[in-house]
């Protein structure tokens, strides 16, 4: 299979045709904006945390698949997570998501792994990641994040 | 055949062949161009225009040869009304901070379309947040034409300078500047005109358009990264305080005091892009002997084919459709990210920009976060055309 | 063999082999760079840092791999501290415009040496005119060294910034800039060091200097035309406001209001050189394999057998004896000037300087109007040397 | 004989070692001051002019052996003619010098013509016009000229 099928088949396309926890949800208690102004992604990411549990993960934005896919797989695994294992996890997924390495798949990350072959594509590993520093960034009560730097 | 002369175009991308329809970011460059700039490393390695030696005695003719090209494919009156810069973005800032800074006070108007290329948007934004000066905008219409009804009542008694793109990079409009030019000549408004997008397609005469100054980037027409030029009236240029300080731009130093050297070399200090400039003018006379009136003939023949191909796109939403247009197309498809396409398409071996195309307000306009864009050169091919459709017929059969 | 690597050298003049001691103005290039500058344009020609082609990413890579050797080659912290620039010129332009315009008033001073080039001159001159800021000078003695006793007392609380040269074009001085930047540090004030002359001979830590800027012209480290590179601290590159408006500077445009991108792409407006960044890699690379300490060696070999050669020349005068001092020799010989000597020695093959060098207030401290100038680079050989010597004997004999 | 010799040997070197009407005279009508800043080239040109002719012609300065010699070769070529002729004089040497153009000789030009050999060394032409240029302004009551531009 090539690069690029890997990439778009299966689980992309899949979440990008049917999103998880999509749309603004009626309530939260944090929330933060994902923007990479330079290639026009935007993601919202709301989150319901009670004692330190993530009680519920929602998205919505406007972006590419890969952009989409990957907040929608991000919201299916975080949920009901300790918001110190997702930090934990959140880590992973950075190393996982590094250029620099050819990791294909880290323990732990279970379906997140099918993002890794992104980095096949440099110029699309930040679409990749923008949701998850945008909810790294709602846990810190920080309302605004890019990955752009 | 031209396109033989590219040796950029002879090549594979995931296993296809090249189609490379990004020219409107940058082009490729024929042979003649990189022998130009081997030649003068090669042989005629040597700073310019202080040297007695035999080496720096031939890399100063042929930049000053390079000049001379240049100043003819513009139709510029002399070659001494000639700046090199690094391209289209440094022309626009010099301007704006020697001649434009030097005339403007607060309340004063600068006067620029919602075309423009955030290259000929921010230099003024910074220059007005410099001298309190205000930024004007001409409007557009939903084809991504300018509004040109409206231009005699934007060029107020307070408008100091009027900054116009010639083509628009992001839709291919074609601005008619000779006659935007004659309205700001009646008020008094000198002009800039950004060629970025213009000098690769059309015949360019700077005296028959009678612009003020008129900036082009090496690496869009055929020449080399880092290359460009500046036109300017000579009487401008004489008035003008300097840009940069530095060696070459001087008669006399003391610590005292200095006095410049005469135009151009007064706006160019340092030592500049030589092998760039050489390689530029070689670009020009490539361009020369095409022939830019055979080179426009064919883009619009390209332009033709590919709206037609195009429009047969299920789905496919061109923005911009202005009747004087280049060969670049906009486009989005219901249900696609511009960024998935791109990728997508790329596996084909298409190579097409996504996104703003530094053109935000452009897209604000539309309500849009950006584009598929695929620019042609007049050495891409009606085939070529035919596999950018098939490619993106593919995308969209992968996403449904 | 080194030497073998630079096709440059490889050719004849007047039917002479080629005696390239002109080295100070520009370097020749060795393979690997003009190879990466043919690489780029064969093989990833395209525009870099928002295309999602293929062609786009492996461009993009490459400039961004060569800012990485180059903040290697310098030690700076981060690849982030780099900006390009066109060369040196452009790079002290770039810190007097943004970083010290916008910190500095009416009476405040700046502090530069008597050893500058003009473009490490005329740029603050501009300012001065600008701000009203006052230019001081930290004088120079006999032997062309700066008097550092002088130092303390020129750093007042007035100065806000200094700007030195690290090695002088004209005379081959190495300046303490180390020592100096920490004085400089001790009374608040930041320091910009010309690098120019000091990357091709010297190895440079930046983060052992303690400078807040340092600049270098690629086309002087063997890397291409056009190029260059611009160090600075990252508090000061956060704090600094932007250069050039255009391109790849912002993250977000509207015509109301301008987000700028986050540093280094902030000073980056524009299609950049991208051939040239990644020549300039090359070049890096090259001089780190070489080894900064070994090239350091060779010159000073060079420059103590040079020494002795020239020395023994009749009636040469040597302009410029200071202790510390890269292979650069400023020279004259009784009753011939210095165009003529330039002329006659470039028959027998020998390309060297004549004239101020782009330092015309050393000359003028030493009452000359100018010198030759032979400069060396760790390529030239003893050979080389004793071609120039009996070609000044040539000359001198002519005139007789 | 090489280019070069052409150059140096025979005249230009025997008027540098002889320089004719060097110096500055004891009176004068008309002077003017050449300077090309850029290569330091400086040559001071003295004129006693009456009844439109060129009565007595003296230079002084330090410059190269060209430029010195030049200023030798045109004072003497000048002494005593009319500034009309002169200047007729100095409109066929500007051709002569003219690099665009390889003219080794303008007839009426004498021995000003062993300059045109100056051409084959493009960076030393203004050593060898600076004198001209100099005179032309005296003559026209200009007290600086240069042949930068
Ligand atoms: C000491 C010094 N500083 C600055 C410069 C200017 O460098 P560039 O001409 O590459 O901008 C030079 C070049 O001659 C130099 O020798
Ligand atoms: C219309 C227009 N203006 C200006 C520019 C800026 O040119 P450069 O990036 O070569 O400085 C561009 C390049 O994209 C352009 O398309």
């Amino acid at each position: 299979m090539s690069d690029l099928n890997k990439l778009y088949k299966k689980t992309v396309l899949e979440h990008n045709r049917n999103p998880r926890n999509y749309g603004v949800p009626e309530s939260w208690t944090h929330h933060s904006e994902g923007l990479n102004a330079v290639c026009g992604d935007l993601v919202h990411v709301y989150l319901t945390i009670s004692e330190d549990c993530l009680q519920a993960v929602h998205y919505a934005g406007e972006s590419c698949a890969i952009s989409m896919a990957s907040a929608s797989l991000m919201t299916e695994f975080s949920t009901g997570m300790s918001v110190e294992t997702w930090q934990k996890k959140f880590k992973l997924f950075k190393q996982l998501m590094d250029k620099n390495n050819d990791l294909q798949e880290i323990g732990g990350l279970g379906e997140i792994n099918t993002l890794s072959t992104v980095k096949k594509f440099p110029s699309r590993i930040k679409s990749a990641t923008l949701c998850w520093y945008a909810m790294a960034a709602a846990i810190d009560g920080i309302p605004n994040a890019t990955t752009e730097n | 055949m031209l396109r033989e002369q590219f040796p950029g175009l002879q090549q594979t991308v995931h296993g296809k062949p090249l189609v490379y329809l990004d020219n409107a970011a940058t082009a490729q460059r024929p042979q003649r161009v990189l022998d130009a700039i081997m030649d003068y490393y090669l042989h005629h390695n040597a700073n310019i225009h202080r040297g007695v030696h035999s080496l720096s005695e031939s890399a100063t003719a042929l930049y000053e040869q390079a000049r001379q090209s240049l100043a003819r494919l513009l139709n510029a009156p002399s070659d001494k009304n000639l700046i090199f810069v690094r391209g289209c973005t440094e022309g626009v800032n010099l301007v704006a901070q020697t001649f434009v800074r030097s005339r403007i006070q607060a309340g004063d108007e600068i006067l620029i379309s919602h075309l423009e290329h955030h290259s000929n948007i921010v230099p003024w934004q910074i220059l007005c947040e410099q001298t309190g000066a205000v930024l004007k905008v001409i409007p557009m219409n939903d084809q991504g034409e300018l509004q040109l009804d409206q231009l005699d009542q934007l060029l107020t008694e307070k408008t100091r300078f009027m900054s116009v793109v010639h083509v628009s990079n992001a839709l291919g409009t074609i601005n008619p500047v000779k006659k935007m030019i004659a309205m700001a000549h009646d008020k008094g408004v000198p002009v800039l005109v950004d060629g970025a997008q213009a000098m690769p397609h059309l015949p360019v005469d700077v005296q028959d358009l009678d612009c003020d100054f008129y900036t082009v980037s090496g690496h869009k027409m055929y020449g080399p990264t880092g290359s460009g030029v500046l036109f300017g009236k000579a009487e401008h240029l004489e008035a003008m305080p300097p840009y940069h300080g530095g060696g070459e731009m001087i008669s006399k130093v003391t610590f005292e005091s200095t006095v410049y050297n005469a135009v151009p070399a007064k706006f160019e200090a340092g030592t500049p892009h030589i092998a760039g400039g050489i390689g530029l003018g070689a670009a020009a006379e490539f361009m020369m002997e095409t022939g830019m009136s055979q080179i426009a003939d064919r883009d619009q023949q390209l332009r033709i084919y590919a709206e037609q191909a195009l429009s047969e796109v299920p789905g496919l939403k061109m923005v911009g459709t202005a009747v004087e247009k280049s060969p670049v197309f906009s486009f989005n498809i219901d249900g696609i990210h511009a960024h998935d396409i791109g990728t997508i398409i790329d596996h084909c071996g298409v190579a097409i920009r996504t996104g703003h195309h530094c053109t935000m307000p452009i897209f604000q306009y539309f309500g849009l976060a950006g584009s598929c864009r695929a620019s042609l050169a007049f050495y891409n091919t009606e085939q070529e055309v035919d596999v950018l459709v098939e490619s993106l017929l593919k995308a969209k059969a992968m996403f449904e």
